[in-house]
């Protein structure tokens, strides 16, 4: 394990309510830069809340989060990619009617300057950051094996394909922190394994660091440096994999004891 | 064995090119059958085709008789209720309401109100949410929202895509053992698409193998659980 | 030597159809003109109005409030202050592009229906504020304000007719050039990405906020300019010219011509400039029930679209020889 | 016999005539009007014609739009080749084809609408009006309250538009220095579905004299509502509204029982007229030309009477059917009467006179039918 | 102190007829998630079919029964016939079909019955009541209204035809998988709006009497009302049409006079619903990812 300096994300007292329900409990954990971490916990433990309070879709009643030591509640939604974090959804949030190429490069969004009026105008400035978008999202695509439905609307895509146009849209905004929910869903084993390797090559490779919730157990106890379980919106559990695997509590809640 | 389902050249597709070229399968009275396949085989395509959410050409027989004519809610009236992908919840109504909707062609409240209490034993959390807004569930909520759902329709063959979708380890044996239950005690057949191939041989008799729409392997679920393709790209060892 | 490629045909065609567009004027009656020169001005207006609700989804059932308020700044700087007419042009874009922009603050909380009815509310209340004794001294109240009909330039061998069409001509070119700048590449695809899934559009940077308002400004900054160009051709203005209805139509000028498409605008400019006077031609009895059921028609036959349904054809014919 | 002489429009055979009328939208209830126009044509044309040329009437919808009005008159002009556009209706349309009419030298002949504007023989020689203008009947009112209740608190309610501002700047100058009479004004909008708000607050503000410039349907509306709050004052009644058949009967004869109003035409719905020879033609003519028509509806009378005043006024060109000859003729129209206008109405016109009828006649309701009383008067 | 009295009363008064109008929008927005354009319209001539009865001599309520169920009738036909063809073009061609169908129901009834006013019958005829700022037929209207309230909430509420008919609306492809037959839940919903809408029109026509445009404005103030509640809500439908109408007296007699009321009233409408966005007793719905 070859971590790279100190804590990307820190995560300190985090709390959210949604009526009576408490979907976190002051949850604390960092992630150190360059680490692949992955979250487990049952059904309904937070995750996916968890990572709608770090893409500030949801406001947490308490509690900080720092990313590269900067407190990320501060900063509107729409710079939080741009700050260097992407994600990935649990169910999917691509725009449905737009083909693979131009849903991949709406992640470049965040990264571009050129305005209406530069657009409008056709300036050479916007000419030229299409051009270098283009040539970015076509080496991604690519390495995501996108390129025989690149001109498809995404909306009629198998699952697994639309999970790998989120995968390549996220990683178009240049993030430093990757956030994927669930990506392994519906996917087979070997697409599975497909994925290991991609999620590697992408911590190795470009240098993010990776935030993973999932439930196939295979995938997030091979990959991971750090694993954190969360179960009642509370941690149970934060350490390595083989710890946390053997962790009694998580065991009772999530994993179970393996049928006989 | 006769059965319950029977499939015969089916074609089906969205538009104009077909996505199913002439499938044959069947599920056993009171059986399990399960089809495998990689992403974008077009299992859920056939599960569509099946209760008639696509209209597809070929023949398929329910208990008999043709229902590959009929409406989506005619093919629902008759019994089949279908777990599809994606957990199709009523977002906006109340986990309550969307089991209410489960048990809608139903006629016996009594029945009805014993189910709710069968899904409820099923899936505590469910009684807990149940005035909450189903959408604002966990995904792994609404799956289980979606089970519920078709249990509470008391069907005869039930069409599952991919049940385990975002389940916790302990919640997919859980939903297992659940099917395994009312396979045996109830006699519901079940048609079962699922990535977790492992688990779906285990609970299937009968396995299908879906390539680009074609079966390319049809046999018991045994012998294919002992094929080494299968075996390879499927069940990892 | 290589056959020419899609984009070769497309500016082929493109160019032949400009070059048609120049001889019309030639060709047809000034009466069929004048025509044209109004249909021209509601191609910039749909164009506009196709901007906020086919590109960005946001309904607008008022857009005829900005036609209106372009056309009364044409017809008030022309009037008052002499300003020669092509420049109230720009002067018109301006000021429904800071209108827009400002109507869009608020409107960004609302959404589907209920932005529907607060722009439904702006179509009403602009004929009645035009009216208003506060504002009479400059638009003139119920009476409104008559212009004059701009002679051609140059001693050009034109007829006014001919030369305001021309006129309009140019400054839709110029419209439609912008919004095809604007909407291939980062802008475009973040409005249509707002118009499909705003929250995943915003967690890849786009600024819903600033985006939807600026959008409601440039829509109305082109729905302004051709009302400053409705006036000009008409020669007039007044509170019943923009009345509910001039709303509707516009709608149903983009939906009829097609959602999001650059050539919709012109066929739904078309279709509103000419299908009310068809359907008069049909039945003088009820004129309006033809009218509707044109449109009931073009909804059964092309639900998106005349642009909808040319897409498709031509699909379907680049598809077909390749076939063995 | 002079030579014929034919400006666009007309021949040997034929004269077309244009107009322009609001079958559709919020003012289509004046739609009669234009269809009434075709029924007397088609009664003229049956009759042979005028001086053996038939009338071929072309007939536009502008839905109360002015930049339909205007394409739809150019269509009319430069399509249709009419000799002249008549009874163009709406003051908005009116005033936004008035330029493109008098620059072409086409007639906009006998407008049919009550502002001020249209008699202006200077400024715009190719546009006449025809009914008496809403600013000269508003004056008769006004003198009237002058001389019999010079101390009332009047309270105005007008549709906010040009028609209802007319009447009100009428009604006003009529006051004169007396203009502080009014305690109260309140408009509304042909949208509003009720004027009830409005005459709460009219009432409220104490007045006793009620003018009541509205359309049918709300004069119908305000006069019940009126009688529902217990308001008796005063109250006055433009002459768009007081048809007996079509805003009187719907809001309850009983409540308009004293309504004061004036009027040039005969009220078809007034028994008074049951067996006047003009009233029986109309009739006649109502129930072969126009059978659809309503025949409680004054605009029918209105088309009518209007569509005389034009065949009369095609008759004394005679063989001359230029557009110039169409325009002197219609100014030198001298005390002609017609059988449905009341009786000592005159139509008059002159070089200097674009105003053809500027007389009408007080009237009182009794509860069945309109009383007139004094004499026809100019405001 | 009187005055403000009698401007909130007939505030009131005039808020139930946009009341009774709004419910007709919930119903079938309920059934379909659109509002239609052409409920106005349809109501109109509901209104006028109820006034052929009367005129051909049959008695008030029995026209009105009659008029309900064959308005239920053409609403079901007109989903059926006009509305199912285009049932999965997009949102925005089905409203253009609305307003197809909205001009063409102006026009023809205009055109069968011309443009002159008619009155109209009230089932609740005599005087004034309240000091005579409320008309006994306002009274009534206001009754009617809530009667078809309770209704509309038993129905949505408590009978299973309810809670289906919002399943077809909100996710057809799941409600038929459970056997809702969603095509006649549209056609129901189609039904039950133009049989409100009837009911409404008959209440209307009374006091602002029957002609083709007579239902412009009002469904206009509806269509705000239905939304300043929140359109999934019956109740606040009534209320926010009921608001609406005081409002814009309110402002008319108080705030800016006439001539900008209904600008005011809309401003403050909208303003109200920029802080509440889906009206103010509508369900705030999430959808989350
Ligand atoms: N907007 C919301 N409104 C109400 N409750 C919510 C909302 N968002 C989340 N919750 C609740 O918070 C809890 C946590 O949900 P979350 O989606 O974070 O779970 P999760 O850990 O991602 O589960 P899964 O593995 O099933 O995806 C759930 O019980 C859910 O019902
Ligand atoms: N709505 C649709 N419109 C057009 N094509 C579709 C649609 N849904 C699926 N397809 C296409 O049909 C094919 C089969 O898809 P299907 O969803 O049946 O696959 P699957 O085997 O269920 O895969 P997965 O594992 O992703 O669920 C795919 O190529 C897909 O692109
Ligand atoms: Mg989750
Ligand atoms: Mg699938």
């Amino acid at each position: 394990m070859a971590l790279r300096g100190g804590a990307l994300l820190n995560v300190r007292d985090l709390s959210i309510r949604f009526g009576g329900i408490v979907a976190l409990d002051r949850v604390s954990f960092s992630v150190p830069e360059g680490a692949i971490a992955g979250l487990i916990g049952p059904n309904g433990a937070g995750k996916t809340t968890l990572f709608n309070c770090l893409s500030r879709l949801y406001r947490p009643s308490e509690g900080t989060i720092l990313f590269d030591g900067r407190p990320l509640l501060a900063a509107p939604r729409h710079r939080i990619a741009a700050l260097g974090i992407g994600r990935t959804f649990q169910n999917l949030a691509l725009f449905r009617s737009m083909s693979v190429l131009d849903n991949v490069r709406i992640g470049g969004h965040c990264r571009m300057r050129a305005g209406f009026l530069a657009h409008a105008l056709a300036l050479p400035r916007a000419e030229r950051e299409e051009a270098a978008l283009l040539e970015q999202v076509r080496l991604l695509i690519d390495l995501l094996d996108l390129g025989p439905v690149a001109e498809r609307p995404v909306g009629a895509l198998p699952f697994g394909t639309q999970k790998r146009v989120e995968l390549a849209r996220a990683l178009v905004t240049r993030p430093r922190l990757l956030l994927l929910d669930e990506p392994a869903g519906g996917l087979n084993h070997e697409e599975v394994d497909q994925l290991r390797t991609r999620i590697r090559d992408i911590r190795d490779r470009l240098g993010v660091t990776v935030l993973l919730v999932e439930h196939h157990m295979n995938l997030v106890m091979t990959v991971s440096d750090q694993v954190v379980a969360l179960d009642f919106g509370r941690i149970i559990a934060d350490g390595t994999p083989a710890e946390v695997q053997g962790d009694a509590a998580v065991v009772r809640a999530y994993l179970g004891t393996p049928a006989a | 064995m006769t059965a319950i389902l029977e499939v015969s050249g089916l074609v089906a597709g969205y538009g104009a090119a077909p996505v199913l070229h002439g499938l044959d399968f069947a599920v056993p009275q009171g059986g399990v059958a399960t089809i495998l396949g990689a992403n974008g085989a077009g299992k859920t395509t056939t599960l569509r085709a099946v209760s008639g959410l696509i209209r597809p050409a070929g023949e398929i027989r329910f208990a008999g008789e043709r229902i590959d004519r009929l409406s989506t809610e005619d093919i629902a009236r008759r019994g089949i209720a279908h777990v599809p992908d994606g957990r199709g919840t009523f977002v906006h109504l109340s986990v309550e309401e969307n089991l209410r909707l489960g048990a809608y062609t139903r006629r016996d409240p009594a029945g009805v109100a014993r189910d709710f209490e069968r899904v409820f034993a099923l899936f505590p959390v469910l009684q807990e949410r149940r005035r909450q807004q189903a959408g604002t569930l966990s995904g792994g909520e609404q799956q289980m929202l979606a089970i519920s759902r078709a249990l509470m329709l008391r069907p005869r063959l039930l069409l599952m895509d991919e049940p385990s979708f975002g389940l916790a380890p302990l919640i997919v044996r859980e939903i297992f053992r659940i099917m395994r239950a009312i396979n045996a005690e109830e006699g519901v057949a079940i048609l079962l698409v699922e990535q977790n191939a492992g688990l779906a041989l285990e609970l299937a008799s009968q396995a299908y193998l879906l390539e680009t729409g074609r079966v390319v392997v049809a046999g018991s679920a045994d012998a294919l659980g002992a094929d080494d393709a299968v075996r390879r790209s499927y069940l990892g060892y | 030597m290589t056959a020419p490629s899609a984009r070769q045909w497309k500016v082929a065609g493109l160019a032949l159809l400009l070059l048609f567009a120049c001889a019309l004027p030639f060709l047809v009656s000034s009466y069929r003109t004048f025509q044209l020169t109004s249909a021209l001005s509601y191609a910039i207006a749909l164009l506009g109005l196709n901007i906020l609700t086919g590109w960005n989804g946001q309904i607008s059932l008022g857009h005829g409030a900005f036609y209106a308020i372009g056309a009364y700044v044409a017809a008030i700087l022309m009037d008052r202050w002499d300003v020669p007419y092509w420049a109230t042009i720009p002067a018109a874009g301006l000021v429904c592009l800071g209108a827009g922009f400002l109507f869009g603050l608020p409107a960004l909380r609302l959404e589907g229906l209920y932005l529907a009815l607060a722009t439904f509310a702006l179509a009403l209340a602009t004929p009645q504020l035009l009216k208003s004794k506060h504002l009479e001294q400059w638009t003139g109240g119920v009476q409104g304000i008559v212009i004059m009909k701009p002679d051609p330039p140059f001693g050009l061998p034109l007829d006014q007719d001919q030369w305001l069409y021309f006129f309009a001509l140019a400054v839709a070119l110029a419209m439609f050039w912008l919004a095809r700048n604007l909407l291939a590449g980062r802008i475009g695809r973040a409005l249509v990405a707002i118009r499909e899934h705003p929250t995943a559009a915003e967690a890849m940077g786009i600024d819903i906020a600033f985006y939807k308002s600026a959008t409601f400004g440039v829509s109305a900054m082109f729905t302004g300019i051709a009302g400053a160009l409705g006036a000009i051709v008409i020669q007039f203005v007044a509170p019943d010219s923009f009345t509910l209805f001039l709303s509707i139509t516009l709608l149903v000028g983009i939906v009829v011509g097609g959602l999001a498409s650059l050539s919709g605008a012109v066929w739904g400019a078309l279709f509103i400039q000419f299908i009310p006077n068809v359907a008069d031609q049909i039945s003088k009895a009820a004129p309006w029930a033809i009218y509707g059921l044109f449109l009931i028609a073009c909804m059964y036959l092309m639900p998106t679209g005349v642009a909808g349904l040319v897409r498709a054809t031509a699909a379907r014919l680049a598809r077909s020889p390749r076939r063995p | 016999a002079a030579q014929k002489k034919y400006s666009p429009g007309a021949s040997d055979s034929e004269i077309k005539v244009g107009n322009i009328n609001p079958y559709s939208g919020p003012a289509s209830a004046y739609g009669a009007i234009g269809k009434a126009i075709g029924a007397y044509f088609a009664k003229i044309n049956d009759e042979g014609g005028i001086n053996g040329r038939k009338i071929t009437y072309i007939t536009l919808d502008d839905g109360y739009s002015p930049p339909k009005a205007v394409e739809q008159t150019r269509r009319l002009v430069e399509q249709d080749q009419v000799l002249l556009v008549f009874q163009s209706l709406g003051t908005p349309s009116n005033t936004a084809i008035q330029k493109y009419l008098n620059g072409r030298k086409v007639p906009q002949l006998f407008v049919a609408t009550g502002a001020t504007k249209w008699g202006d023989p200077k400024g715009h020689p190719w546009t006449m009006g025809w009914q008496p203008n809403y600013q000269t009947e508003a004056r008769i009112y006004a003198r009237y309250l002058l001389e019999n209740k010079p101390d009332a608190k009047v309270a105005l309610l007008y549709q906010n538009d040009d028609y209802g501002k007319d009447y009100l700047k009428g009604f006003k100058d009529g006051l004169g220095a007396k203009a502080s009479m009014i305690v109260a004004e309140a408009s509304y909008e042909v949208t509003d579905p009720t004027i009830d708000s409005q005459m709460v607050t009219l009432k409220a503000s104490g007045a006793d004299t009620f003018f009541n410039i509205t359309t049918p349907k709300f004069a119908a509306q305000a006069i019940r509502k009126a009688h529902d709050i217990d308001w008796k004052p005063l109250h006055f009644l433009n002459n768009v509204s007081n048809s007996v058949g079509s805003v009187l009967t719907p809001a309850g004869l009983d409540k308009a029982v004293g309504l004061v109003s004036s009027y040039y035409l005969k009220d078809p719905t007034d028994p008074q007229w049951a067996d006047d020879p003009g009233y029986k033609d109309w009739l006649a003519w109502m129930k072969k030309y126009n059978p659809d028509g309503n025949l409680t509806d004054t605009f029918n009378v209105f088309g009518y009477s209007a569509a005389q005043t034009l065949v009369q006024v095609l008759k004394q060109c005679g063989d001359d059917l230029t557009r110039e000859n169409v325009m002197k003729q219609a100014a030198s129209l001298k005390g002609l009467s017609q059988p449905m206008l009341l009786p000592g109405v005159k139509i008059n016109t002159g070089p200097d006179d674009f105003y053809p009828i500027e007389q009408m006649q007080l009237m009182r309701f009794n509860g069945k039918t309109w009383e007139l009383f004094g004499t026809p008067i100019g405001g | 102190m009187e005055a403000f009295l009698h401007q909130v009363l007939s505030g009131l008064a005039t808020g139930g007829i946009y009341a009774i109008v709004a419910l007709a929008l919930v119903m079938i927005y309920q059934a379909t998630h659109l509002v239609n354009f052409a409920q106005g319209e349809m109501a109109m001539f509901s209104t006028y079919l109820a006034w052929t009865m009367i005129d051909a001599g049959l008695p008030y309520w029995g026209a009105f029964a009659g008029t309900v169920a064959l308005s239920f009738a053409l609403g079901i036909a007109i989903e059926r016939i006009v509305i199912r063809p285009v049932g999965n073009a997009p949102v925005l061609a089905v409203v253009i079909v609305f307003i197809g169908l909205l001009v063409i129901l102006n026009s023809v009834a205009g055109w069968i019955y011309t443009y002159t006013i008619k009155s109209f019958p009230s089932p609740f005829p005599g005087g004034s009541v309240l000091g005579g700022y409320l008309s006994r037929h306002e009274l009534g209207v206001m009754g009617v209204t809530l009667g078809v309230l309770l209704l509309l909430f038993l129905f949505f509420r408590f009978t299973p035809l309810g809670l289906a008919m919002r399943a077809a609306a909100q996710n057809p492809v799941s409600s038929r998988l459970v056997g809702i037959r969603v095509g006649w839940m549209l056609a129901l919903g189609w039904g039950l709006a133009a049989a409100i809408g009837a009911v409404a029109g008959m209440m209307v026509a009374p006091i602002v009497f029957l002609d083709p445009n007579m239902m412009a404005g009002i469904l206009l103030y509806g269509f705000a009302g239905a939304l300043l509640g929140g359109i999934d809500n019956p109740a606040g439908a009534v209320a926010g049409g009921l608001a609406v109408g005081v409002l814009e007296n309110l402002s008319g007699a108080y705030l800016v006079g006439t001539e900008l009321k209904l600008t005011v009233a809309l401003v403050l409408i909208v303003g109200v619903l920029v802080v509440r966005p889906s009206g103010l007793f509508g369900r705030v719905l999430v959808n989350r990812v």
